[in-house]
C-alpha cells in the first residue's frame, strides 16, 4: 500500500503535467486560454482552501480577501514604488503571511457556523478597505498592474503565462499532496476527524490550525499576484464576499478533501459562466441552479463521487 | 398482546445492537428488562418508539403493525417513553414540559390531566413555572414520568427511571412507577437496578449482548444466580 | 440512479452550448459585440443599456441592416466584474471575431479592457463615465458619456450662479461615486467652493440619516450628491427629513425617473445636469436634440413599458455613432472603422451632438448637459 | 512504584460536582479498572488526566511530575494515551493513517521538509507506517490496513483505536469501555488485547461496565458512585463489598 | 443626550429593526434543522418586489403585501422540500452552498420575472417628519419599530403561548424528546422555514418605503442579517433582534463619529470582537463537546 499512495500522488501530478503540456495545442484563441488560465489560477487557490477546508475542517468564507491583498500588494508595491514585481510577489506574501498568521489564533478558535461568520467579516473588512483607500488602489475604478517580468523577460504572451501558471500549479499540487501524505498532513486531517483524539496522539492542533490557515491564506496571495499581472489591471471586486463564495464553490463541487478535486472544480466553475451564456437572462437563474442540483445529488462532490461510483461498478 | 416484538433486529452505524428479539407485554402487565450497560435496552425502547429504525423483524402494538409507524403516529396510539437521562425541555417551564406531553391530544383534555398530574407529584406543583433545568434529578424524572402519562398512554416504556438518583428517590420513584399499574397502564420497564425492578414485575427479560438470554416471572428470575452473573460477572 | 442521469443531463447540456457558441460566424454580416454590466450591482446601468442596444439593433435590421448588410449583437453579461469583463472581450475578438465592440458599463470594466483592445486594435466605444478612460486618448478607445467632471463643472457653475460657496459632499462606495467624489474635491478650489464635509455610505445602506446629521450639522449653503440607483432616492428622502438648508444637488447618476419616483415629494427642488433626453418635450422646437430624444423615448417605452434613463441614452449614441462609422467606411476593416469614429461631426445623440478628433475622443461639449430641476414630480428644463 | 497520583481531585459542570474530592494512585505496570454506575464520573476523571478537561481543583501527578491543567498534546509527549467511549476515529482516514497519526510524536515533521517530501521525511514516513502496520497486526487487524476507517465494523474500529493510542509509545494507557457495543467472542480478545498490553510493560486503567472483563483482567479496582470514590481494592474485595452489590443490584429490600 | 446622538440612535435602530427580523430568520431556521439559510435575504428582496409587482397588476397595498408575504412562504417552504431536505445529510459547507445557489437563483429569477429597476413603495402614513428632542423621525421609521416589537411580541406570545409554538421551541431544544411526545418534527421544520420567509419578507416590505427595492437588496440585507443571527448567537431569538439592533446601531453611530468611509469596518470589527470573546454569540448555548 506504499506504493499506492507513492502512486497516486506522482500519477496524479503526471497526468495533470501532460495534461497542462499537451492543452495549448487544443486551445484555438485567446479567449480559450484566457479560460484556462483564470482557471489555473483559481486551481491554486482551491488547493489552498482544500487544505483548510477539506482537510483541516476548517471553514474560511473568506479568502478571496487574502487573494486581492495578494494582488494588491504586488500591484502596489510594482506600480507605485517601482520595485521589480517578483520581490513585490515575495514581500506581498510575506505580508499576507504574516496578517493571516496575526489573525488565525482567535478567529480559529471558533467553530463551525461562528468561523464562517468571522472570516467571512475579515474578507469583507479587507475589501472595504481596498475599495476606500483610492490613492492607493484606485478604489472600485481599479488600478492598472504592469506586465511581469523575470530576470529582464517580460511576460507578455498568453503563452507566456500558460506555462506560468501550469507550472505554477503543477507545483502546487505536488507540495500539496507531498504535504497530505507527511505527519504534517495526517495531522491535520486528524484535527478534522476529531480534534480531540489528535490532541491524544500529540498533535499541537491550535498550531497546526494556524499553519494551515496561513499556507492557504499565502497560496491565495501568490494566485492573486499572478492574477494582477496577468490581467493587468485590478477592480477590488476580486476580493469582494462573492468570490470567496466562488472559491468554496470550487473547493465543495470539485470535492472536498480531493486536490485534484480542487482543480476540477475550479476549471468548471471558471468555464461554466461561459457555457451558460447562451441562456442569455437565464444565465444566473442557471448557475444557481447547476449550483443546487450538484450539491444535493453530489454532496461529496464531484470527483470523490465520481470515484465511488467507478468502485462500484467495478466491484 | 398490546405489544408483541417478533424476530426483531437493529443496528446502528457500526454496531449490530439487537439480535432477533421476541418479546410480549400483555395489557396492565408490569414487565421489566434487565441487563447490563450496553446490552441494547435503550435501543429497543427508541424502536419501540418509532426514533430508531428497525432492520429486521416486526411490532405489533394492539395487533397494529406499527413496525415502520412514525414516532408521532405511536404516541397518538397510545405509547409514551420516559427516556433514559429524563431528557427534559431545559429552558422550558415544568408546566410547558407537562402541556408538551400532551402535545397529541385535545386542548379541552389537557386541563384535567394537568391536574392529575399535578396531584401525583406535588412538588412539580411549587415549581410549575420553574425552568425544568433547574429541577433536581428526582424532581427531573417526577417531571419526565409526569410529561409521559399527559398523553394518557395504554403503553408506558420507562428506560432506567432510577437512574443517577439517590437509593431512596430512586425507590420512591419505582413505587411511583408500580402505582401506575393501578390506573390501568401497562408498563414496560428497562432498569440497571436489576432488584429493584424485576420485584415490582409481573415478568422480566434478561438482555445479553444484543439477545434475550432469559425471559421468567418477577421473582423467579430475582432468585436467580444467572442474573447476579450477568451484572457482577462471577 | 439520480446520479448518473443527472451527470449525462449535465455533459449533453455542455455540449450543447458548446455547439451553439463555436458554430456560428458563417453568414455574411456585421457583429457589433458588447459587454454589460446586466445584473450586480450596476444593473442599474446595464440593464438599461442592454434593452437599449437590442431594441435598435432589432430595428437596424427591419431596416435593412447596415450596407445592406444584417447586423449581429453578441452581449455578455459580466455581472460588474472585471476578470469576466476581460474574459469577455477576448471572447468577443478571439472566438466570435466582432467587428467593434459598444460595452463596458463602468469605469472599471471599461479600464480593465482597454489593454486587451489595443493590442488587438478593435473599434471601442465605452459606456462609462470616467475621463481617464479617453485622457489620454487611446488609439481605439472612445466614449459617449459626459464625464463626471463635466457634470460636476456643470453643478459648479449653477452653485456659483445661485452664490453658493460652502457645500457638503455625500457619495456611495461604488466607482461611479468615488470618481466624481474625487473630481469634486479637485475642481472646488477653482470654482471657488470650499468643501466643509465629505460623507460616504456603504453598499446596501438603507439609511443615511447618520451622514446627513453631520453635513447638516456643518452648516453648508448646499450639498452635492454622487452617485446613482436607490440611493439617489434614499439620500433625497433622508435630506428632506433631517430639514437640511439649501439646495441638494444630484449628478448624472440621478437621471432617470426612477430617482423622481423613489424619492417621491422629497426630490422637489433638487437641481442636477443631465443629458436633453429627459426633457427633450420641453426643449424648444428647433432644438436638433428633440425630435431624436422624443424618438428614442417612444421606441423605448412602447417596448418595454418602463421609463427611459440617460444611461440607455448612451448606448444609444454609441450605438448609432458605431453605425454611422462603419456605413461610412463601407466595409468593416477595423482600421477604416476606426478613423470613421475619430472623424464623428456634429453627430446628433441623445446626450449631445458629439464632434470627435484626434485629441478629444469623446466629442461633446459641457453645453450637451442640460440644467434641470425637479418640480411636481417631473424634470424641468431651467437651461 | 506509583505511576498516576491524583490527590482531592474535583470537577464541577454548572452546579453539579461530576468528581468530588477523590484519591486514586495507580501503580505501574498494572491493570487497574475504575466501575460504577452511569454518571458515576468515570470519564469525567479520564478526561481531567488526559487533559481534556481543567480540574476543578485538586493535583493530578504523573511520573513524578505534577500534570494538572497541562494541554492534552503535551500529557500524550509525556506517555499518556487513551481510547474514547465514543470511537474517536479520523473516518476521513485510512485505517493505516489513522494509527499513523499516533506516531506523531515519533515521525519528523519539519513543514518545509514536508512539502517537499525530502528522503528524510520519507525515511521517518517508513519507519511509521511501518510500526503502525506492525501495530495493527498485533492488534488483529492485519486485514484491514489499507481500507478506508469509515468501512471498517464496530468492534475492529475499538482494536483500532487501542493500536493508535499504543503507537504513541505511551506508558499510561487509558482505555474507557472498550468492550461496550462487543459481542461476547469479542469482549474475550478485548481481554486477552488488555493482558498482551500489560505484559508489554504498559500501565492500563479501563474504565468498563462488563464485569466479566473487569473481574477477569484487574489487578485493582477503583468502584464510584456519584462522583466519589465508594471501594477500591482486587476484584475479590470489591465483588464481597456491600456497598458495591446495592449500588449495582439494588437493594434487596 | 445631544440630538446629534439622538439621531445616530434613532437611524440604527429603525435599521437594527429590519436586521433583527432578517435575523430572527435565520435563528428560526438553524434551530430547526441546523441549516444556515444564505437564501433568507431574497425572503426581504421576495417581500418588497412582490408587493410591488402584485400592487402594479393592479391590487390594493395591503393586498400586494399579503400576497408577497404568502409568495415568500410558498418559496420557503419549497425550498425546504426540494432542496434542503434533500440534503439532509450533507455537511455544513455543503448546505452552505446549497442554499447561496437557491439565492442566486431566485435572485436571478427576480431580475428576470420582474425587473431590475429600483421601486419604491408608497409610505404606509405619509412623509412629515416628527421632531424628537431635535432629531426627525419619520412615520415609516414608527412603522419599523412598531412592526418589529409587534412581531417580537406576536412570536414570544406564539413560542410561549400557543401548543405549536412550544412544540416549536421544544423541538429545538431536544429533537429526541420532541418526537417522544408526538410532535411531528417535519411539520416543524416546514413552519419553521415558512415563518422565516414571512418574516424576511414582512422586513422586506417595511423598509421598501425607505430604501428602494431592488432585485438585488437581499444580499446585503441577508448578510447583516446573518451577523445579527450569529452576534445574538445562533438559535437565540431575543439574541437576534439584540444582535439586529446593536449591528444596527453600531453602523449609524461608526458613519456618525468614526468614519463613515469605513461604518462597515467598524460593524464587522465589533462582530469579530463580540466573536472573541463570546465564541457563541451573546446569547448562544455553550454547548462542550462530549468525548
Amino acid at each position: 500500500m506504499k506504493g499506492a499512495t507513492v502512486a497516486s500522488r506522482y500519477g496524479g501530478v503526471f497526468v495533470l503535467a501532460v495534461i497542462v503540456a499537451v492543452l495549448p495545442w487544443f486551445l484555438p484563441n485567446s479567449f480559450y486560454f484566457d479560460v484556462v488560465i483564470n482557471s489555473g489560477i483559481a486551481a491554486i487557490v482551491c488547493v489552498g482552501l482544500n487544505l483548510l477546508i477539506g482537510y483541516a475542517g476548517q471553514i474560511s468564507l473568506g479568502h478571496a480577501g487574502f487573494f486581492a491583498l495578494g494582488a494588491y500588494s504586488s500591484a502596489i508595491l510594482t506600480d507605485n514604488l517601482g520595485w521589480p514585481p517578483i520581490v513585490s510577489l515575495g514581500s506581498g506574501l510575506l505580508v499576507v503571511a504574516l496578517l493571516a498568521f496575526a489573525i488565525a489564533r482567535p478567529i480559529l478558535r471558533l467553530k463551525g457556523h461562528y468561523l464562517a461568520m468571522a472570516t467571512l467579516g475579515m474578507g469583507i473588512i479587507i475589501s472595504i478597505v481596498l475599495n476606500q483607500e483610492v490613492d492607493l488602489t484606485g478604489g472600485p475604478d481599479g488600478m492598472p498592474v504592469s506586465s511581469f517580468s523575470l530576470l529582464g523577460q517580460e511576460v507578455d504572451s498568453e503563452l507566456g503565462w500558460y506555462w506560468i501558471v501550469g507550472g505554477s500549479l503543477i507545483i502546487t499540487v505536488w507540495l500539496a499532496l507531498n504535504l497530505i501524505d507527511s505527519a504534517v498532513g495526517r495531522a491535520l486531517r486528524a484535527v478534522h476527524g476529531s480534534e480531540v483524539a489528535a490532541q491524544v496522539a500529540g498533535v499541537d492542533t491550535t498550531r497546526y490550525k494556524i499553519l494551515i490557515f496561513v499556507v492557504s491564506a499565502v497560496l491565495a496571495a501568490y494566485a492573486g499576484s499572478l492574477f494582477a499581472h496577468y490581467t493587468g489591471f485590478l477592480t477590488p471586486s476580486e476580493g469582494s464576499f462573492f468570490r470567496s463564495i466562488e472559491f468554496v464553490t470550487m473547493v465543495v463541487l470539485g470535492g472536498m478533501a480531493s486536490v485534484f478535486g480542487s482543480v476540477i472544480g475550479a476549471a468548471i466553475l471558471t468555464a461554466l459562466p461561459q457555457f451558460l451564456t447562451v441562456f442569455h437572462d437565464y444565465e444566473h437563474v442557471m448557475f444557481g441552479l447547476v449550483m443546487m442540483l450538484t450539491m444535493i445529488f453530489m454532496p461529496k462532490g464531484l470527483l470523490p463521487s465520481l470515484r465511488n461510483w467507478i468502485n462500484k461498478r467495478t466491484s | 398482546m398490546l405489544l408483541e416484538i417478533k424476530g426483531l433486529s437493529s443496528s446502528y452505524g457500526r454496531i449490530q445492537a439487537l439480535r432477533d428479539i421476541n418479546i410480549n407485554v400483555a395489557q396492565g402487565e408490569i414487565v421489566a428488562l434487565v441487563g447490563a450497560n450496553g446490552a441494547g435496552k435503550s435501543t429497543l425502547l427508541k424502536i419501540i418508539s418509532g426514533v430508531q429504525p428497525v432492520t429486521d423483524g416486526s411490532v405489533y402494538f394492539d395487533g397494529i403493525d406499527i413496525t415502520r409507524a412514525s414516532s408521532h403516529r405511536r404516541v397518538r396510539l397510545g405509547i409514551a417513553q420516559v427516556p433514559e437521562g429524563r431528557q427534559m425541555f431545559s429552558p422550558m417551564s415544568v408546566e410547558d414540559n407537562l402541556m408538551l406531553g400532551a402535545y397529541t391530544r385535545k386542548r379541552q383534555e389537557i386541563k384535567s390531566s394537568l391536574e392529575r398530574c399535578y396531584t401525583m407529584f406535588p412538588q412539580l406543583r411549587e415549581r410549575k413555572r420553574q425552568t425544568a433545568g433547574t429541577l433536581s434529578g428526582g424532581e427531573q424524572q417526577m417531571l419526565a414520568i409526569g410529561r409521559a402519562l399527559m398523553a394518557v398512554p395504554r403503553l408506558l416504556l420507562l428506560d432506567e427511571p432510577s437512574m443517577g438518583l439517590a437509593p431512596l428517590i430512586a425507590q420512591q420513584i419505582l413505587k411511583t412507577a408500580s402505582s401506575l399499574k393501578d390506573a390501568n397502564v401497562t408498563i414496560f420497564l428497562v432498569e440497571q437496578n436489576a432488584h429493584a425492578a424485576l420485584s415490582l414485575s409481573d415478568r422480566g427479560y434478561v438482555l445479553e449482548s444484543g439477545e434475550v438470554v432469559m425471559s421468567d416471572s418477577g421473582q423467579n428470575l430475582l432468585n436467580n444466580e444467572q442474573i447476579k452473573s450477568a451484572y457482577l460477572g462471577s | 440512479m439520480n446520479f448518473v442521469r443527472y451527470i449525462c443531463t449535465l455533459i449533453a447540456g455542455a455540449a450543447l452550448a458548446l455547439c451553439s457558441f463555436i458554430g456560428i460566424a458563417v453568414a455574411d454580416t456585421i457583429k457589433i459585440g458588447s459587454f454589460l454590466a446586466v445584473t450586480g450591482p450596476a444593473s442599474f446601468l446595464g440593464d438599461p443599456e442592454k434593452k437599449t442596444l437590442e431594441l435598435y439593433v432589432d430595428k437596424i435590421n427591419e431596416q435593412g441592416g447596415i450596407n445592406g448588410k444584417q447586423v449581429e449583437l453578441t452581449l455578455y453579461d459580466t455581472g460588474l466584474d472585471a476578470k469576466e469583463a476581460v474574459t469577455f472581450v477576448k471572447r468577443l475578438i478571439s472566438e466570435d471575431q466582432v467587428d467593434i465592440i459598444v460595452g463596458g458599463t463602468t469605469t472599471g470594466e471599461t479600464m480593465a479592457v482597454l489593454k486587451e483592445i489595443e493590442k488587438a486594435g478593435i473599434p471601442f466605444i465605452s459606456l462609462a463615465g470616467a475621463s481617464v478612460i479617453i485622457d489620454p486618448p487611446k488609439k481605439w478607445v472612445f466614449k459617449t458619456p459626459h464625464t463626471d467632471a463635466m457634470a460636476v463643472g456643470m453643478v459648479y457653475n449653477d452653485m456659483k450662479k445661485e452664490g453658493i460657496s460652502k457645500i457638503g459632499l455625500i457619495a456611495g462606495a461604488g466607482g461611479f461615486d468615488k470618481s466624481c467624489m474625487k473630481n469634486a474635491q479637485a475642481l472646488a478650489e477653482g470654482a471657488g467652493i470650499s468643501i466643509a464635509i465629505a460623507e460616504t455610505y456603504g453598499k446596501g445602506d438603507n439609511d443615511m440619516t447618520p451622514q446627513l446629521t453631520k453635513i447638516k450639522n456643518a452648516g453648508v449653503d448646499a450639498t452635492l450628491f454622487c452617485g446613482f440607483g436607490g440611493p439617489s432616492s434614499i439620500v433625497t428622502k433622508n435630506y428632506a427629513q433631517l430639514g437640511i438648508e439649501g439646495p441638494l444637488y444630484h449628478t448624472h447618476g440621478s437621471c432617470s425617473k426612477g430617482f423622481i419616483k423613489g424619492a417621491g415629494d422629497a426630490a422637489n427642488g433638487v437641481r442636477l445636469p443631465c443629458a436633453a433626453l429627459l426633457v427633450a418635450d420641453q426643449l424648444p422646437d428647433d432644438d436638433p436634440q428633440k425630435t431624436i430624444g422624443m424618438d428614442y423615448i417612444k421606441a423605448y417605452t412602447d417596448k418595454y413599458g418602463s421609463d427611459v434613463s440617460t444611461f440607455g441614452g448612451h448606448a444609444y449614441d454609441a450605438l448609432f455613432i458605431a453605425v454611422e462609422a462603419l456605413t461610412k467606411a463601407g466595409t468593416t476593416d477595423k482600421a477604416k472603422v476606426r478613423d470613421a469614429i475619430e472623424a464623428t461631426e456634429n453627430f446628433i445623440g441623445v446626450d449631445g451632438i458629439f464632434n470627435m478628433s484626434e485629441s478629444d475622443h469623446m466629442g461633446l461639449s459641457l453645453d450637451s448637459f442640460k440644467m434641470l430641476e425637479v418640480e411636481n414630480g417631473n424634470w424641468k428644463y431651467l437651461y | 512504584m506509583s505511576l498516576l497520583e491524583i490527590t482531592g481531585l474535583s470537577k464541577s459542570f454548572g452546579g453539579v460536582q461530576a468528581v468530588q474530592e477523590l484519591e486514586y494512585t495507580v501503580e505501574s505496570g498494572k491493570i487497574h479498572s475504575i466501575i460504577g454506575p452511569n454518571g458515576a464520573g468515570k470519564t469525567t476523571l479520564f478526561n481531567m488526566v488526559t487533559g481534556i478537561f481543567k480540574p476543578s481543583s485538586g493535583e493530578v501527578h504523573f511520573n513524578g511530575q505534577d500534570v494538572t491543567g497541562l494541554p492534552v498534546h503535551e500529557l500524550a509527549a509525556l506517555g499518556i494515551s487513551r481510547s474514547f467511549q465514543n470511537l474517536q476515529v479520523f473516518f476521513n482516514m485510512t485505517v493505516l493513517e489513522n494509527v499513523m497519526v499516533g506516531r506523531h510524536l515519533h515521525c519528523r515533521r519539519e513543514f518545509l521538509q514536508s512539502l517537499l517530501h525530502t528522503p528524510a521525511i520519507t525515511r521517518s514516513d517508513e519507519g511509521a507506517r511501518h510500526r503502525a502496520a506492525e501495530l495493527l497486526e498485533w492488534v488483529g487487524l492485519k486485514a484491514y490496513v489499507g481500507d478506508h476507517a469509515d468501512s471498517l465494523p464496530y468492534g475492529a474500529l475499538k482494536r483500532m483505536e487501542i493500536a493508535r493510542a499504543l503507537a504513541c509509545e505511551p506508558k499510561l494507557l487509558l482505555l474507557d469501555e472498550p468492550a461496550a457495543g462487543l459481542n461476547n467472542k469479542e469482549t474475550q480478545e478485548i481481554n486477552e488485547l488488555i493482558q498482551q498490553i500489560s505484559e508489554r510493560g504498559i500501565t492500563v486503567v479501563l474504565v468498563e461496565h462488563d464485569m466479566r472483563l473487569v473481574m477477569g483482567v484487574s489487578d485493582h479496582i477503583l468502584v464510584m458512585d456519584h462522583g466519589k470514590k465508594l471501594a477500591e481494592g482486587t476484584a475479590a474485595e470489591v465483588r464481597e463489598n456491600p456497598d458495591v452489590v446495592a449500588a449495582y443490584l439494588g437493594r434487596g429490600d | 443626550m445631544s440630538s446629534e446622538l439622538l439621531q445616530f440612535l434613532l437611524s440604527g435602530i429603525t435599521v437594527g429593526a429590519i436586521y433583527a427580523l432578517v435575523g430572527l430568520g435565520f435563528s428560526i431556521i438553524y434551530n430547526a434543522s441546523h441549516v444556515i439559510n444564505f437564501a433568507q435575504g431574497e425572503f426581504v428582496m421576495i417581500g418588497g418586489m412582490g408587493t410591488v409587482f402584485i400592487a402594479s397588476a393592479g391590487a390594493p397595498f395591503p393586498i400586494a403585501m399579503i400576497g408577497a408575504v404568502l409568495l415568500a412562504v410558498v418559496i420557503g417552504i419549497s425550498l425546504q422540500k426540494l432542496a434542503i431536505e434533500r440534503a439532509r445529510h450533507a455537511s455544513v459547507v455543503t448546505i452552505i452552498i446549497i442554499t447561496i445557489g437557491a439565492s442566486i437563483f431566485l435572485r436571478g429569477l427576480a431580475g428576470v420575472i420582474w425587473n431590475r429597476d429600483f421601486h419604491s413603495l408608497p409610505a404606509f402614513s405619509g412623509e412629515q417628519p416628527i421632531h424628537v428632542a431635535g432629531a426627525v423621525i419619520v412615520p415609516q421609521s414608527l412603522w419599523i419599530l412598531g412592526v418589529t416589537v409587534a412581531v417580537a411580541v406576536a412570536l414570544f406570545v406564539f413560542f410561549n403561548r400557543t401548543m405549536i409554538g412550544k412544540a416549536m421551541l421544544g423541538t429545538a431544544h431536544n429533537p429526541f424528546a420532541a418526537k417522544l411526545v408526538g410532535i411531528n418534527t417535519n411539520n416543524i421544520l416546514i413552519l419553521s422555514f415558512a415563518l422565516a420567509a414571512a418574516l424576511g419578507a414582512i422586513g422586506g416590505i417595511l423598509i421598501a418605503p425607505m430604501a428602494p427595492t431592488h432585485y438585488q437588496v437581499g444580499i446585503m440585507l441577508g448578510l447583516k442579517g446573518f451577523s445579527a443571527a450569529i452576534v445574538g448567537g445562533l438559535g437565540s431569538g431575543p439574541g437576534a433582534m439584540v444582535g439586529g439592533l446593536l449591528v444596527g446601531i453600531a453602523e449609524a453611530l461608526a458613519a456618525g463619529y468614526i468614519s463613515s468611509n469605513y461604518k462597515d469596518v467598524v460593524a464587522f470589527v465589533i462582530i469579530l470582537l463580540v466573536l472573541f470573546f463570546m465564541p457563541s454569540g451573546l446569547f448562544g448555548s455553550r454547548a462542550s463537546e462530549r468525548v
